[in-house]
């Protein structure tokens, strides 16, 4: 599902940011990719999401090595992945539904089952009463909930979830996280980066640590439920 | 529920960008006004280089055995029936000896010189009355007629007119290239606000033409918006400043009223801006595009 | 450790807004352009009404008891000596008759006629010579010498100039007016990308005033640098379309040197924009600001 | 220092979304406001830092009826507010170090003392490696503690963090509590919006909960250390 081979990151010029990280990830696993903060997790959800290019190693996805992949190729696989994002990334001119309903439109999804599938999804992540406001006018939970509803709109076959309950109560991050345990069930692969040790505690699966851009992949499997 | 939106692009619907008609708008009025200027100036020039004007003057060559004042009232009298004359005037022999002094100096002129009878005649435009014909008009009822179409200084001022009329196409051209240049940065920096926009639809699975295309039609509708509104104002203007050009009463100012083909021309202003903020979107969503993996 | 950067606004920084200059420069030129041709036509009628071309006609009355061939001469040496004279071309006599029969009509001018002898004289621009000096000077010296300053046309030329004139002006207002028009939406358009900054700024507890200074600051550097870009690239085309000009050589085309003032106004330009654009800002932010409580 | 009396918030002409507020706090406390997301966490502290008009009751701060404050009296008032957003609203042009420091240098201090003073706040919260990075260019939870420098940097009366530590593993969560309960020792009101329980559990202190937007202070009081 997805490979990485010894692969390195950088931002521009400046240093590198993910060292020698080799892992692999099989269809229908669901991981935690833990790690202090600015140890590289983001980086590494962005070389999963093919928002950043390798400055060496090998990425395949899906089975394609996404050096070699031509772009019409990459549009196939970022159609595959779901991403909730840690700053969202909510299009301010859109309301919650349009939003939400954004990667069905761009995938060519007929408008009619659009519509429907939307309002219920959000709904049921408690936003039935928001489902025509802008982004500007939700809480900081809200607007993690539309993103979280954005990610997972499409059943993607890899959903990259970043802190996706740092601004969530207790209840409302337990509740989206059955939400990903429900799409793992169905097929769904699953990396959720987080600090909050209480979700990983009380949902365990796999762990993956960084720290300093490194996976510590000992620790890791042995933390692993 | 109906569906609110098809546009997933913010272009002209945010406060920033809704500014983008209203420059595109002002850049059309100017480009409309510099072009209806030069088109002016090129009807202008044509007339003269014609010998097209609105006044010629008429003389009677004194001629033995015939009494001038007769023949001045048949040339009044045929003057009223010709199609295109608005008016006329006699010019009084004083006024004629004065012009011939020009050439031969003051009192040189010798009082025994055959004079001839001057009258000014208005004409009216848009019937295409000339020298020529009206000169063929008049000798075939009156014998000893000429037409003088003032042809010496209308020559000089179609040169200069023509001068002109290559320095005002360069300057039209000029403000043509800034309309482009300001369509072209105004769009990019709107679009270079939607950054954002553009890059999470790459993410999301969007493919570049997908994305192009939504900027290109938001930004062909705002050029298209501005367009219109630039050229309402342009014509409204262009109206005002014609009511100003009436009032001058300057004999030598040709008519607004251009070939048909030329207001086709103001026309296609707007089409051509709505075109360019098009592409220049277009080219601007795909280079962002292209910068991301 | 240096202080990095004062300007806590990042008007013309970032991306979006470093567009501004470069239409505040497009407006600037457009509006330099225009107002060099107003006054370049100001200066062009001016000197039409004062009688100041390029060419006079000279011409010299046949007097009994002196030979043409030795005044022609004595005349040819005197043009000579005028300063501001660069040449002078003697009119065949047919061509005079040509000019006479204009007002006799064909074949009317009676051969006994005393006709004059023409000669053209070119005038070199700067030296102020007109028609009433250079006869005063030559007819110290030779009896029988008039000068025509082509007043006739020259008149009804500079009558058309100044219509022109009136329009130009009425034409350059309206860019004045767009680029005040483009100069203000730009800004607001910059700072509505920055209402965040402006947010942030009043909740941290800045006085308005302040932050509508850091703001009024990056405006003015903007619309000087347009301003200055503006007015260089508008320097550049005029010398472009006087080298043109000079091509041309058109007798009534006056060149584009003007009167000192008027590069100053010229030269004022950039500086209104600034002055603008910086108004602007303040009152975009303040009007931003107030809507904060 | 801050009091509350029925107060009623609107925003624009949307539903209440504040009734009948009415607490006080006393210089030197320390407090916790809880509630599940959308209750009204935010939007309670917005009246409080003077971005928001209430639509009704009274709210007076450091013994300022802010309703009858003139502008130019809240400019002073909000000087002594410190505040860590929700979405932090770093300046996007400007370095970590510059956006430390504009509150002091917007109150008029010495450039000299600014320099010196914010690098080492920023040394302290782990970003001696990030003072001239722009924040586009820092991970999520590098971000949220320049947002907090910027909020400290002041010493102010009254600080006012909306869930600070969202993006932040739990040692650095810890490290910025106790950063704030120093500020709390040497004079600081601090109120402190968040979800996270084991922070809240870790460091007791009152708590003050948000429901649908009313305090539930009943319950507030018991559940207080
Ligand atoms: N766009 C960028 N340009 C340059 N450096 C960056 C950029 N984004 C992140 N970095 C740097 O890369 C390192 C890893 O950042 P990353 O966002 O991956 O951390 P993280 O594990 O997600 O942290 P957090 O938990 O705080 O979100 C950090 O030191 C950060 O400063
Ligand atoms: N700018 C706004 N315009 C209109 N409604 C808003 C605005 N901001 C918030 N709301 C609404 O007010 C209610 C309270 O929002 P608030 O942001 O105060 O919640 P919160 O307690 O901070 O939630 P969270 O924990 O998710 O941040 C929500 O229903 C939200 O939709
Ligand atoms: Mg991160
Ligand atoms: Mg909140």
């Amino acid at each position: 599902m997805v490979r990485f081979e010894n692969v390195g990151m950088r931002y521009g010029m400046g240093p590198e940011v993910l060292h020698d990280v080799t892992f692999a990830i099989e269809p229908g696993e669901f991981r935690y990719l833990v790690g202090p903060s600015g140890a590289g997790k983001t980086s590494l959800l962005r070389l999963m999401y093919l928002a950043h290019r390798p400055s060496r190693g090998l990425i395949s996805m899906f089975g394609t090595d996404v050096m070699m992949a031509r772009r019409h190729e990459l549009v196939g696989l970022r159609r595959g992945i779901g991403v909730v994002f840690q700053d969202y990334r909510l299009l301010a001119h859109l309301s919650a539904l349009d939003n939400v309903a954004l990667p069905l439109r761009v995938a060519g999804a007929k408008e009619e089952e659009v519509q429907d599938h939307v309002s219920e999804l959000l709904a049921w992540v408690g936003l039935a009463d928001h489902i025509h406001a802008l982004p500007d006018s939700l809480s900081g939970g809200q607007k993690q909930r539309v993103a979280i509803a954005r990610a997972v709109i499409t059943r993607p076959r890899l959903l990259l979830a970043d802190e996706p309950t740092g601004n969530l109560d207790e209840m409302l991050g337990q509740r989206l996280l059955r939400l990903f345990e429900e799409l793992n069930r169905i097929g769904t692969t699953v990396v959720i980066a987080t600090h909050n040790q209480n979700l990983v505690a009380r949902n365990p699966h796999p762990i993956m640590a960084l720290d300093s851009g490194e996976l510590q992949l000992g620790a890791a499997m042995e933390e692993a439920g | 529920m109906a569906r609110r939106s098809a546009a997933v692009v913010p272009l002209g619907r945010d406060a920033p960008s809704r500014f983008l008609p209203w420059i595109f708008a002002l850049m059309v009025y100017l480009a409309v006004l510099a072009l209806t200027g030069v088109l002016i100036l090129h009807a202008a020039v044509e007339r003269w280089q014609r010998g097209e004007v609105d006044t010629l003057t008429v003389q009677i060559m004194p001629l033995e055995n015939e009494s001038e004042e007769a023949r001045m009232a048949k040339l009044r009298s045929l003057l009223g029936d010709v199609e295109g004359v608005s008016g006329f005037r006699t010019v009084a022999q004083s006024e004629t000896i004065y012009l011939i002094e020009r050439w031969l100096g003051a009192g040189n002129v010798p009082s025994d010189l055959p004079l001839p009878r001057l009258v000014d005649v208005d004409i009216a435009p848009g019937y295409g009355l000339d020298a020529e014909t009206l000169a063929l008009r008049l000798q075939a009822s009156l014998a000893g007629v000429t037409v003088d179409d003032a042809k010496l200084w209308l020559d000089r001022l179609a040169d200069f007119g023509r001068s002109l009329e290559l320095l005002a196409v360069a300057v039209v051209i000029l403000i043509g290239l800034a309309t482009v240049a300001t369509v072209v940065f105004t769009t990019r920096m709107g679009i270079s606000i939607h950054r954002n926009v553009i890059e999470l639809l790459h993410l999301i699975g969007a493919r570049d033409g997908y994305v192009a295309v939504q900027f290109q039609r938001q930004a062909m509708i705002l050029g298209l918006r501005g367009g219109v509104l630039g050229i309402i104002f342009a014509v409204a203007t262009l109206y005002g400043l014609r009511h100003v050009a009436g009032r001058l009463e300057t004999p030598l100012a040709p008519d607004i009223p251009v070939a048909h083909w030329a207001w086709g021309l103001l026309a296609a202003v707007p089409v051509v801006t709505a075109v360019i903020a098009m592409v220049t979107a277009r080219l601007t969503a795909l280079r962002e595009l292209a910068k991301m993996p």
